[in-house]
Formats: structure tokens, C-alpha cells, sequence
């Protein structure tokens, strides 16, 4: 700070000049934008059918991946929070649904709603303990967590169904792949909806301010305690209805399908679409999703470097590498990369001046 | 009836003595200056009045009701404001966001309305934005709004934390050296809009600052802190020529600070 | 990052579109996945299916000009009548005509199988072994011997990694099923059963060797190749009765419930045989502490032969820890991995003597009796044929049987229902590798045979100590 | 009380070799804020180079390891996993622009991912015979339990590893070190060589790590791709945690309490045939919870 002391420009004295007037694209721009989201939309609406029928489950788990990711970003984005466990919710969700369809003989609906409550409550849980911890020991913790849920949890044959797993049907009106393709990636852009607003009132903006500072955001009145729960209670609910759309994909859950590596994929996927911004997570979470799939397909059918030359046990290699040099160049993920265009795309400017919180906000209570 | 006042306030650190019983009060309106040199405990006082400290003893009013016991938040929706010495803002919010989150207190709608983005919340949502505005208008930022925190200079941020306080529309407003980084004529024009606000805004003021000069010439009323205790209070002239303070300022022999 | 991706996401669903892109699967390393027709992995438009994969198969077909049989959408009847001609010349008498229309992976001259295990993930099999020994016996057969199968001259058999993921395992039988005949699952208890249940929705013939029955029992469309671990339980009971007659038996079982049933079997089989039974140990996953526990826990309570069902590795690991503290029990076992030499080569000479009945006998039967596959691996270019690579013979063994089965009876026009209804009444399918089975409508796991394999840390190899064993 | 006994031992024979791992986690953590989730790897690429160097560079097939060769291969180890650390700290982590923990947390679980899948790669994802220093165990009469010399190795090594680190954090450097930790531009200001001290951390956590791999892999006499990282990694950083992450003792502590505790779950599991599923986990997740809730930062452990 020394420095900038020094350097600080005289403060403006003389009666502040009328704000600029918020930019609003001409009307070319504005046609242009609406055409280029259109299509996109169009473009997304269309991959269900586009794509070879074995590969729309792919699909839906990546609507469903993007549903997690941004409930992982309420948590790492928003909250500050670290979660390695977020499988569990995830499970937990999934679980819960597939009690309440298969034991409950409740409606899918209501499933839906069971596993988001289970999700939340698995998040408080966790939530209470974040309260006491130092950031980085919570993030541990939540590891522990994890394992206690698959383990221990996901193997109480009553609850789960034992080794044939918990049967998740999807709803009649959904029951074709195709069809409940569409189901979750409506559910998504329903969920995106919601961070958006979340973000743009008060409960959101309060969440974020104590993330960056607790004291600050108390000395406005903000009771830091229940915002940092209410964080948790959001996540684990999107995380529940998404582990509850992730049951229903091949509509058998079973323990094997949530482990430490799927919540290390979460936060990978988060981390890699950018922290802090709705629509680079969500894209994250699709990409690791496909990302499988993708790189097997592409090591089969194409003569692509470096899928070609390398053997199926090098792929995982790529993609870390892939996954650093992101890191390295763009540490704000996705969403950086997308900057410009994303502000454009929200009929913004092109150009956006670099934000002083700067790329991948938040985790651990990361201080810009 | 005081706005605030502290009573007999001690606390201590480890082996550290940090205050011993400090009496305090702000009337109606009133600006009131915190004196003393580093360490003397000014800060840890601002904490304790806060509450971001809980005092070994003593008490803490406002309104003659007892605080001591709320947390922080509660405070501050008693009308309790204050800044931090290091900036207290949120650094990855815009100037505009921070005034909006600024008013979290007084925002009507819920939370679970504004997460469904019920109409009354994207009403309130462009009240807020006019009412910061607002405020940045009074402490002549508004050309700031659209500007990220990160990159603004020390002592804009400063008079941008300032008005984020006053945007949680307080009926204290405690500054923490807020002429850190500031230009003497900076200054001079920071105190003469401290007048204003307590005319406009109908607030009283407490001010920790080391540039006594500044100090003696804003306040009402001036309290002098060294080595965690009271060293002195009474109104700028009686300050001025208090030689104990002079003294603690300037060393053997000082008789006056002017 | 992001945009190679995308373009890669873009290419493959254009290719999706156009199986033509195909060419290159054939030799596309290890994962061979067809990915072109657009099934939706029920048989009710099975019409199409049989189109794109036909044209697919034609597509891939690396080492011949064969213009595949149905590119139009009248793929399954020009199909039909093709192999109808075909078949009238191999099959003798007039066939039974076919009432079933699903010819997914079966084109004029060319029939595609798949396969599916770990090759990579938590407890993997050797990957060489699949990139090389997958279709050996089909290879050996068709260039070889130069015969036919139900009058195609070709084989293929696709390979997927499944992780050892159950959800990874799913997807690799869905996109297999689309292009193949049947699939087979390889290994992976989880794996083979998510498959199965997966395959049973799709209407996709799918054989393994036996696992748990958990889930698995009453499906129509699985087939079981050997023993269940349940069934195999009870055997095992006698033969310990038999062959350790008096000592003090335990057994040590991972903790998941797919192997709730295996425990069931074993257990009963303890009471019927008589056995001095300590107890059975369920030991937690995802933790190494347990083997000095249990091996303690066994020691002081004069354990001699030890049951284990667990993941090879757990089974080293128990087996050395044990040792280390002076504890040398007897194990038993049952499994499809068990009993393959890799275990021997990092956990001997711990696990000498060990004792695992599998559905396939050891490399040294094999050279005393099966010389068409040393023969194959030669002619394949394969300087050390494994053991691995003799079960993955039975396993096309018993396919190939399977299939003169469905010949004598309904020619070569092979359909997927009628390949179905067809097994399910098959009785003594002999294969002479895998234990022989018969089927019947209510029971689908259809084998009461077993091989008994001894370890020997002297060579590091199983040795085959009975073969087509039923009872002890 | 035999049984309490036999807990005990087995609890520290398998903790012995979490509370090494734990110790290069926390030493990286102590001096760079990070946690590194390539620890494992940092320790199994080293054995792996030891595992050749014994083979004499056979790959292909499971040969007998030779235990002569042990000790130079030991050395190639030692140096291979020092080189390793420096190279993860200087093409990885010290490019990391971001502010966020989170992202160089990433970053080592990529780091990670690379290495494991490079071992499956030239290895094969099987188990092969790896050697120990000491084979054999003594018999602790009356208790009827053995304890391997292999453990009285670890606990050796990591009681010195311990004790030198715990002092070289009072010397000069090492107060820089701290310094560097906590306050990097402050000590920037100092003249303190900041990058050079991280670099010399994360080598020295590379040390760490290639021993750890090595009596790691000789614990079970086997080595296989991504050994440490699956087998050991995820308890050693829940003991480092218990322990408290700042702190030399803590690590070591906290992977004996951990071991313990597991112990005497899976004990309590067996002779009461309870049938909790998961029990190591439950437990450790009670003992994890019960310990910092009491002290947040661990039992040792005091953060800046």
C-alpha cells in the first residue's frame, strides 16, 4: 500500500460531474447480441438431437454436472468456502430420491423436493461445523466427510437398496432420454435463473461481502453467521435436486457412483470455468462431464494430436496438462477467457475494464 | 440522553493491559475526536464500542441501551457505523455495490423474495441504487460508481469506505483515521464535509486521527488516550493546553500543543 | 483449452452423423467404440439400429472391401435375406425362420462382438492383454481355420475401458450395445452388474462370468458363463470340508453389498458342510488398517483356512501383513482375478498355496490342452500368451458354441431375440474351457462346474488341480 | 488390556507411515500455504525410480527387485524426489498468477493426475514386488503381536525428519522461511530471497516425500501407479489436520492418533461384530470433528 499512498491523486473536490450514462448497445449492437443468443440458445436446445442417441445421457450428466457446479460456486465462489465433499450432498440427493420414488412410492416431484431437503441438511451439518474452522482446515474436513458419506452412509443396505442399488425412475412424462435430456437442462437454466437473482439481491451481495471481509460485512449489519449457513443450505439443496436429476439418468443409484474423486471433479470443474461467475462454472461442470467421453471418442474415431499416437492410460495425462496451462494463462478459468464476450453477450461493452477482485474469487477466503 | 457511551470499558491482551477503564460518551449531533499516540488503544476502543472486542468490564449504551452483549450486526442496526483503519470494503464489488450492500440493513424485502426476484425486490433493487447514488453524490464520487475498488488510490477508498458507511445511513459514525494517506488541503476539506454531514444527515461524529491540528479544529470534544487509558478530555482549547497531553505528543517540557 | 474441446464436441457429433468417419475405429488403439448408429438402445426401432450398424460395420471393416450389407433403411430385411442365402448352404436341414428383427452388429459377412472391463481405475486388468488377446480365438478361426461363423467370415470384437466404475461401465454397454451383437462383461462385480441391468432395459444380450446374482437373477437377457459367487460358496464349503477336514475355518469379505449374497451362499454352505466356523469379517473399503486387525483377530482365535473375497490387492496386502506377524493360514477363494498368475507376481510368497476355484483352468492345463491357443497367439505375433488371455479364449469359446447352437436351429440369420430365446433352452453347452452350461428359462445362471487352481511361488503360476469340477 | 496393547501397536504401525507423509504436507503447508495433493505422487515417482534402478531398468514384466542395489537406489530416490519438488514448485506452482488457495490446490491435484497417469502408462496399473530396508519383526511376548522392523525404521526416520525440520524452523533460514510464509511481500521488503526459499521448501518436501515413497512401498512390498496417493495421501492429511498443519510435532502426532483411532475402530467393529459399515471413516471423521472443534487449529498447530 506505500506506495500508492505516495502516489495517491488528489482527491476530487469540486462538485461531482453528472455519472455517465449507463452504456446501452446501438440498435445494430442490440440486434446482433439478441441474433448471437438466439442461436446459442437454438444451438443448445438443438445438441439433444444432434448428437448419436447413445450420447444423450452424456448430455443430460452434463446439465446435471453444471447444476452442481453452480452449487459448488455458491460455496467457492460466493461464500468463500472450500467444500472436497460435495459428493455427498450429491449423493445424498440422489439417495433421497430414490428413497422417496422407490420406498415412498412418492411422485417424482416430491422426490425432487425430498432430495433437496436431504441435500440442505447434509449442508448444514457441514455448514455449522465451516463456522468453527479456519478455512483451509474445514476444507479438509469436508474430505472426511465425503468418505464418511459413501462409506458409512451410502452403505446402509435399508437406506440404499443394498448391492442392486436404489431403483429412480424418471417421470412418465420425461421417460425417453431425449426427452429428460430436456427435462434437466431446463431444470439448469431454471437454476441459473435463481444465482442469477440470488446474486443480484441482497441475500447474494451479503454472502459475497463477508466473504471477502467478515468484519466489514458485519459492521453493515449483516449477520455473518446466517448468511455463511444460508450459503450452505442453497448449495446443498442444488446439489440435492441435481444428485436427485443424476439418479434418474440410468434410474439406479448406487454407492459406488459418489467418491472422492467425483468431488475433487466438482471442484475441479468449478475451479476451471471460474469462481465466482455463473456462467463459466456452468460451463465447466458440462465440460468435465463430456470431457470422458470426449477424449475416449476422439482417441477412437479421429486422427487428432495427441489422441492418435498415445495409449487410453496417457489421456488423463493431456487432460491435467490441459488443466495447468488453464491455470497458468487463465486463472479465472473459463469465465476469463469469455470475458469480453460474455459482457457483450449481457448487452455490456465488449471491453471490460479488469475487475480489481480479479479472476478466481474466493476460496478459502482468498483475499484479492 | 448520550448516543453512545461506554462505561468504565477495561480489556486486556495476554500480559497486555490494552484499556483500563475508559469512560466515553457522544451527545446529539456532536463530532468527537480521539486523540493519542500509536498503541495507546484507540483502535482496540473502536472494537470494543463496536463490538468486534467484547470487554473484560464496562458496559456499552446507545441510546442508553445496553450493547455489550450484541454482536456486531445487531450494532449496526442500532445505527452504529464505522470505518477500519486497513480500507473496509468488498474489494471484488464495484463502488456502486458496496453503497447497495452497504444498505443491507435497511432493505425491506427478504431473502428468499429477492432469490425469486419477487417485483417489491427489483422495485427496492432500483431504490437502492438511487440512494447510493445519492451518497456518492454528497461525498463527490459519483463519477467513481461504475469503477472496480481494486485500482482506486488510498485515499479515494478512504472517502469511498466513508460513504459506504454512510449509505448504512448510521446514527454514530466512527471514522478511523480516515485523513490516513490524505493531503493537508484534503484534509482540511474532508473536516469542513464532516460539518456538513452532521448538519445534513443529522449524525454525530467520532473521529480516531493522528493530525491533531485537523482533530482540535472539527471536534466538539476531544478524548486523549495513552497507554489504554485516559490521559485527558474536555474541548479543544482545554486540550490544547493540556500539558500532560503535550507532554504524551511532544515529549519533557511541552506545555502546549498549539 | 476450451476451444480444442469444443471443436473435438463439434467433430464428434458431426460424426455421429456419418459412421463413413469410422474407417479408423478398427485400428483406433485399444478403444475400438463404434459410435454411429442411433439407437436409442431399445429394441423397438430396431429396424434402424440394424441399418446403421451394418453401415458402420461395413465402414470399419479394416481389412476388407466389403460394401456392408444394409446402408438403406431396408437394412434389416436385405439383411435377412442375404444371410438367408447364405445360410441355406451352411445350415443342413431347412432353419427355423427367425421371428426377431434386432441385427445390430451383424452385417452380410461380418459379426461384431464387444467386451468390456478395467483396464484403467481402482482394480484394473492389464490393458495389453485386451489390446492384443481380445479376439484371438475369432482370428484364429476365421484366418486360421478359415471358418465360418453362422457363414460370415469375419469377426470383430470391440473393446471399452469401464474404469471400474459402475456409471462408466453403463455408458461403455450402451455405446457397445449399439453396434455389437452382444457385449460380455470382462471383470468388476459393480461393473458387470450395472451392464447387465443396463442390458436388460436395452434388450442386449450380455454374458459374463459368474459374479454376485444380486440384481442380476431373473433377468432375461443375461447370462451367466460359470458359477455365481453364491453358488460357487456352497462348493467351496465342501471342498474344505473335504481337503481341510477339521481345521478351524473364518472367512474375510469385502464390505459391499454385492457381495451380501456371496456371504449368504458361503454361509449356508458352512452349516450343510459341517464346518468349524469362527465367524465371517467384513472388512471396511477405502482403509489398510484392517489386515493387521483381522490377521490378529484370526491368529488368536486358531484360524486355519481363511475365505477371501476381496479385490486381489486387499488379498496381497492381508496376506503379507499376516505373514509378517506369523500368521499363515490356509486362503480359499472364489473369483474371476483371483486366480490369475499377475496375483502371483507381487504377492508371492506370501500367497503360496492359495486355493481359488475360477472359471477358467491355468496356463499349464492350457498348454497340455489347449494348443490352437498357443497356435493363435504365434500367429498373432504374441511371444507370452497369458493366462489372461486363456479365459478371454473361453469366453469367445463359449460365444462361438452359442452360436453353432443358434445355426443348427435357425441358420445364420441371427437376431438378437431369437439368439435370446434360443440359449435359454440350450442344455450342457460345452465349451472346454469354461464350465459347460445349461439354461433354462428360470435360471439363467446355468453352470455348476469349477476349476480348482493351487498358487505356486516356485514358478509364480496357478496350478490346475481339478478341472470341471461339480462336488467335492 | 492385551487387546488395548494390540490397538496401540498396530494403530502406530500403521500411523507411522501417515505421520511421514503428513510431514511433508505440513512442511509445505508451514512454508507455503499450499496443500499439495502431488505429495503422493512426489513419493511414488521417486519409488518408481528406485524400483528401476534395482531392476536394472527392467520395466517389462514383474522381475524379482534386488535388495543389494537397495541403498543406491535409495540415493537415485532421495535426489530424484528433491529434483521433483523443485520442478512441480518452479513449473507450476510459482506460475500460479491467482490469489485463491483454491486454485494451486487444483493445481497439485493436476499435478497429480499427470504423474499417476504417466506411471499407469509405463507400468501398468499392477502390483510389483517392492523391498524393505529390514524384513522380519520381533514378538512382543505376552501381547502376542509383531512388530516389523519396517515400522521401527519409519518411526526412526521420522522421529529425525521431525526433529530436524522442528529445529531448522528456529534457525535464521528458517524464521525467513516462516516469514516468507506469512507475510511474502513484507519479507520481500527484508531482502529475505523469497523464491529461493520456497523452491528450497518444496525440494525439501521432495526429500520427504521420495523417503516416505520408498518405506511407504516397502510396507506392503509393493508398488503400483499412484501407491501413496491412494493408499496413503487422504489419512495422512486428516492426521496432519488433527496434528495441526503448522506444526513439525503436530504431523507426527497427529498421524499416530489417526492410526490409532482407526485401529481401534475396526477392533471394536470385529470382536463386537457390530457391522458398521465404513467404520475406519466414521471414526476418523469423530475424532477429526472432537479435535477441532476444541482447538481449530489443531492439537499443535497455531496460525499466523
Amino acid at each position: 500500500m506505500a506506495d500508492t499512498v505516495l502516489a495517491d491523486g488528489a482527491l476530487e473536490l469540486e462538485p461531482a460531474p453528472e455519472p455517465d450514462a449507463p452504456f446501452r448497445p446501438t440498435p445494430r449492437g442490440m440486434a446482433a447480441r439478441i441474433a448471437v443468443l438466439a442461436a446459442l440458445l437454438a444451438l443448445i436446445l438443438a445438441v439433444p438431437q444432434l448428437v448419436p442417441a447413445v450420447y444423450v445421457n452424456i448430455v443430460t450428466k452434463a446439465a446435471v454436472y453444471g447444476l452442481v457446479a453452480l452449487s459448488l460456486n455458491i460455496l467457492l465462489g460466493y461464500a468463500g468456502q472450500v467444500s472436497l465433499g460435495h459428493s455427498a450432498f450429491f449423493g445424498v440427493g440422489a439417495f433421497g430420491a430414490g428413497y422417496a420414488l422407490t420406498k415412498m412410492q412418492l411422485p417424482w416431484g416430491a422426490a425432487l423436493l425430498m432430495a433437496a431437503l436431504t441435500g440442505a441438511v447434509a449442508a448444514v451439518v457441514l455448514g455449522a461445523i465451516a463456522l468453527r474452522l479456519r478455512a483451509v482446515y474445514f476444507a479438509l474436513v469436508t474430505i472426511s466427510y465425503g468418505f464418511v458419506a459413501q462409506e458409512t452412509l451410502f452403505n446402509i443396505r435399508s437406506l440404499t437398496g443394498g448391492g442392486a442399488g436404489q431403483p429412480a425412475p424418471r417421470p412418465s412424462l420425461f421417460h425417453t432420454d431425449v426427452r429428460y435430456a430436456y427435462l434437466c437442462i431446463g431444470v439448469l437454466a431454471v437454476a441459473m435463473l435463481f444465482d442469477w437473482r440470488l446474486t443480484a439481491s441482497r441475500g447474494g451481495r451479503a454472502i459475497q461481502a463477508l466473504r471477502d471481509d467478515e468484519r466489514v460485512a458485519a459492521s453493515w449489519g449483516i449477520d455473518v453467521t446466517g448468511y455463511k449457513i444460508l450459503a450452505f443450505v442453497i448449495s446443498g439443496m442444488m446439489a440435492g435436486i441435481a444428485g436427485a436429476l443424476f439418479a434418474s439418468i440410468e434410474q439406479v443409484v448406487t454407492p459406488a457412483d459418489f467418491g472422492f474423486a467425483l468431488s475433487l471433479t466438482f471442484v475441479l470443474a468449478t475451479v476451471v470455468g471460474g469462481a465466482g461467475n455463473r456462467w463459466g462454472v456452468v460451463q465447466g461442470g458440462v465440460l468435465f462431464a463430456v470431457l470422458p467421453t470426449l477424449i475416449d471418442r476422439a482417441h477412437a474415431n479421429f486422427h487428432i494430436w495427441p489422441f492418435t499416437s498415445i495409449s487410453i492410460t496417457l489421456e488423463p495425462a493431456v487432460e491435467a496438462l490441459l488443466l495447468i496451462l488453464t491455470l497458468i494463462f487463465f486463472p479465472g478459468g473459463i469465465a476469463q477467457q469469455q470475458r469480453n464476450l460474455l459482457s457483450w453477450l449481457s448487452f455490456k461493452r465488449f471491453r471490460q475494464p479488469e475487475t480489481g477482485g480479479g479472476p478466481a474469487r474466493g476460496g478459502m477466503g482468498a483475499r484479492p | 440522553m448520550p448516543v453512545l457511551e461506554a462505561l468504565e470499558v477495561s480489556i486486556r491482551f495476554g500480559g497486555v493491559q490494552a484499556l483500563s477503564a475508559v469512560d466515553f460518551r457522544v451527545d446529539e449531533l456532536e463530532i468527537v475526536g480521539i486523540l493519542g499516540p500509536n498503541g495507546a488503544g484507540k483502535t482496540t476502543f473502536f472494537n470494543c464500542v463496536s463490538g468486534f472486542y467484547r470487554p473484560d468490564t464496562g458496559r456499552i449504551f446507545m441510546h442508553g441501551q445496553d450493547v455489550t452483549d450484541l454482536r456486531p450486526d445487531q450494532r449496526a442496526q442500532l445505527g452504529l457505523g464505522r470505518t477500519f483503519q486497513q480500507v473496509g470494503l468488498v474489494r471484488s464489488f464495484t463502488v456502486l455495490e458496496n453503497l447497495v450492500v452497504a444498505q443491507h440493513k435497511s432493505t425491506r424485502y427478504n431473502v428468499l423474495a429477492g432469490m425469486v426476484g419477487a417485483p417489491a425486490s427489483l422495485r427496492e433493487e432500483k431504490v437502492l441504487r438511487a440512494r447510493a447514488m445519492e451518497v456518492l453524490d454528497f461525498m463527490g464520487l459519483a463519477h467513481l460508481h461504475d469503477s472496480p475498488i481494486g485500482g482506486l488510490p488510498y485515499g479515494t477508498l478512504k472517502m469511498v469506505e466513508t460513504a459506504a458507511v454512510l449509505a448504512t445511513n448510521p446514527e454514530v459514525l466512527m471514522l478511523d483515521e480516515p485523513l490516513a494517506g490524505t493531503g493537508p488541503e484534503e484534509g482540511l476539506a474532508y473536516c469542513q464535509r464532516l460539518k456538513d454531514m452532521r448538519r445534513e444527515l443529522g449524525i454525530s461524529i467520532v473521529m480516531i486521527e493522528h493530525h491533531v491540528p485537523l482533530v482540535l479544529g472539527t471536534a466538539d470534544y476531544v478524548y486523549v488516550l495513552n497507554f489504554g487509558a485516559l490521559l485527558a478530555q474536555g474541548d479543544p482549547d482545554e486540550i490544547r493546553d493540556n500539558e500532560a497531553v503535550a507532554e504524551a505528543y511532544m515529549g519533557e517540557g511541552a506545555t502546549s500543543l498549539a | 483449452m476450451i476451444s480444442l474441446l469444443v471443436a473435438l464436441l463439434l467433430v464428434a457429433v458431426a460424426c455421429g452423423q456419418k459412421p463413413g468417419v469410422h474407417v479408423a475405429s478398427s485400428n483406433g488403439g485399444v478403444l475400438a467404440g463404434q459410435s454411429s448408429n442411433t439407437d436409442t438402445g431399445s429394441a423397438d426401432v430396431g429396424a434402424s439400429t440394424d441399418a446403421g450398424s451394418a453401415t458402420a460395420s461395413g465402414g470399419a471393416t479394416s481389412s476388407g472391401g466389403t460394401s456392408s450389407g444394409g446402408t438403406t433403411t431396408g437394412g434389416s430385411k436385405s439383411g435377412a435375406t442375404k444371410s438367408g442365402t447364405s445360410g441355406g448352404t451352411s445350415a443342413a436341414s431347412g432353419p427355423v425362420k427367425p421371428t426377431g428383427h434386432d441385427r445390430t452388429g451383424v452385417s452380410t459377412d461380418k459379426i461384431t462382438l464387444a467386451l468390456h472391463a478395467p483396464v484403467t481405475g481402482a482394480a484394473p486388468l492389464p490393458v495389453t492383454a485386451f489390446e492384443k488377446e481380445r479376439d484371438l480365438f475369432w482370428r484364429y478361426l476365421t484366418e486360421v481355420k478359415h471358418e465360418k461363423v453362422l457363414g460370415r467370415s469375419q469377426v470383430e470384437v470391440q473393446f471399452q475401458d469401464d474404469k471400474y466404475q459402475p456409471g462408466t461401465a453403463v455408458q461403455a454397454c450402451r455405446e457397445l450395445g449399439a453396434s455389437s451383437f452382444l457385449v460380455v462383461g470382462g471383470g468388476g462385480t459393480d461393473q458387470i452388474q450395472a451392464c447387465g441391468r443396463y442390458a436388460e432395459s436395452a434388450h442386449i444380450p450380455y454374458l459374463s462370468a459368474g459374479v454376485t446374482e444380486t440384481g442380476l437373477t431373473g433377468l432375461q437377457w443375461y447370462y451367466s458363463l460359470s458359477m455365481s459367487y453364491k453358488q460357487q460358496g456352497k462348493l467351496l464349503a465342501q471342498y474344505v470340508a473335504k481337503n481341510f477336514a477339521g481345521k478351524k475355518v473364518a472367512a474375510v469379505i469385502t464390505d459391499t453389498p454385492n457381495f451380501d449374497d456371496a456371504v449368504a451362499g458361503w454361509e449356508a454352505g458352512v452349516k450343510a458342510a459341517g464346518l468349524n466356523y469362527y465367524k465371517t469379517l467384513r472388512h471396511p473399503k477405502s482403509d489398510t488398517s484392517w489386515y493387521n486387525t483381522f490377521a490378529n483377530e484370526l491368529q488368536s482365535n486358531k484360524v486355519d483356512v481363511v475365505y477371501i473375497l476381496t479385490a486381489p490387492v486387499d488379498y496381497i496386502r492381508f496376506a503379507q501383513q499376516a505373514n509378517g506377524q506369523g500368521f499363515k493360514p490356509q486362503f480359499v477363494g472364489v473369483g474371476i482375478s483371483m486366480g490369475l498368475n499377475a496375483v502371483l507376481g507381487s504377492g508371492c510368497p506370501n500367497v503360496d498355496g492359495g486355493i481359488f476355484f475360477s472359471p477358467f483352468p491355468g496356463l499349464d492345463w492350457a498348454k497340455a490342452n489347449l494348443p490352437d491357443y498357443f497356435a493363435a497367439a504365434q500367429h498373432a505375433g504374441i511371444s507370452d500368451p497369458d493366462d489372461l488371455g486363456v479365459a478371454l479364449w473361453g469366453l469367445a469359446q463359449s460365444q462361438y458354441e452359442m452360436f453353432k447352437r443358434y445355426g443348427a436351429t435357425y441358420g445364420n440369420d441371427l437376431t438378437r431375440e431369437d439368439f435370446r430365446k434360443l440359449v435359454e433352452t440350450q442344455a450342457n453347452l460345452h465349451t472346454g474351457v469354461f464350465p459347460d452350461q445349461s439354461y433354462t428359462p428360470s435360471s439363467h445362471f446355468g453352470s455348476n462346474q469349477v476349476h480348482v487352481l493351487k498358487a505356486d511361488c516356485s514358478v509364480k503360476q496357478y496350478k490346475t488341480l481339478a478341472t470341471f469340477a461339480t462336488g467335492f | 488390556m492385551r487387546t488395548v496393547l494390540q490397538v496401540l501397536i498396530i494403530g502406530i504401525q500403521n500411523g507411522a507411515i501417515l505421520s511421514l507423509v503428513g510431514l511433508g504436507l505440513a512442511l509445505v503447508y508451514k512454508a507455503t500455504r499450499i496443500l499439495n495433493f502431488a505429495q503422493g505422487e512426489m513419493a511414488t515417482v521417486p519409488a518408481f525410480a528406485a524400483y528401476l534402478v534395482m531392476t536394472g531398468f527392467v520395466v517389462a514384466g514383474d522381475p524379482v527387485v534386488s535388495k543389494g542395489r537397495l541403498w543406491l537406489a535409495t540415493i537415485v530416490a532421495i535426489v530424484f524426489g528433491a529434483l521433483l519438488g523443485i520442478l512441480v514448485n518452479m513449473l507450476v506452482i510459482r506460475r500460479l498468477t491467482a490469489v485463491s488457495p483454491v486454485t494451486s490446490l487444483v493445481a497439485t491435484a493436476a499435478v497429480f493426475l499427470f504423474f499417476t497417469s504417466i506411471e499407469v502408462n509405463r507400468f501398468e496399473a499392477k502390483l510389483r514386488r517392492f523391498p524393505r530396508y529390514v524384513e522380519g519383526g520381533f514378538r512382543i511376548p505376552g501381547v502376542n503381536i509383531t512388530v516389523e522392523w519396517h515400522t521401527i525404521v519409519v518411526l526412526v526416520v521420522l522421529g529425525g525428519a521431525a526433529a530436524l525440520l522442528a529445529l531448522f524452523f528456529q534457525t535464521p533460514p528458517g524464521v525467513a522461511l516462516l516469514a516468507t510464509a506469512q507475510e511474502p511481500f513484507a519479507a520481500e521488503l527484508q531482502g529475505v530471497p523469497v523464491a529461493r526459499m520456497r523452491s528450497m521448501a518444496w525440494g525439501a518436501a521432495g526429500v520427504l516425500a521420495a523417503i516416505a515413497g520408498l518405506l511407504g512401498a516397502g510396507k506392503f512390498n509393493n508398488l503400483q501407479p499412484a501407491l501413496v496417493t491412494t493408499t496413503f495421501l487422504i489419512p495422512a492429511f486428516t492426521g496432519a489436520v488433527l496434528g495441526g498443519l503448522t506444526s513439525m510435532v503436530g504431523a507426527v502426532a497427529g498421524g499416530l492418533i489417526l492410526g490409532v483411532t482407526v485401529a481401534a475402530a475396526n477392533q471394536i467393529n470385529t470382536s463386537f461384530s457390530l457391522g458398521i459399515p465404513g467404520a475406519p471413516q466414521l471414526a476418523t471423521f469423530l475424532v477429526l470433528l472432537l479435535v477441532l472443534v476444541f482447538r481449530p487449529s489443531g492439537l499443535f498447530g497455531q496460525e499466523a
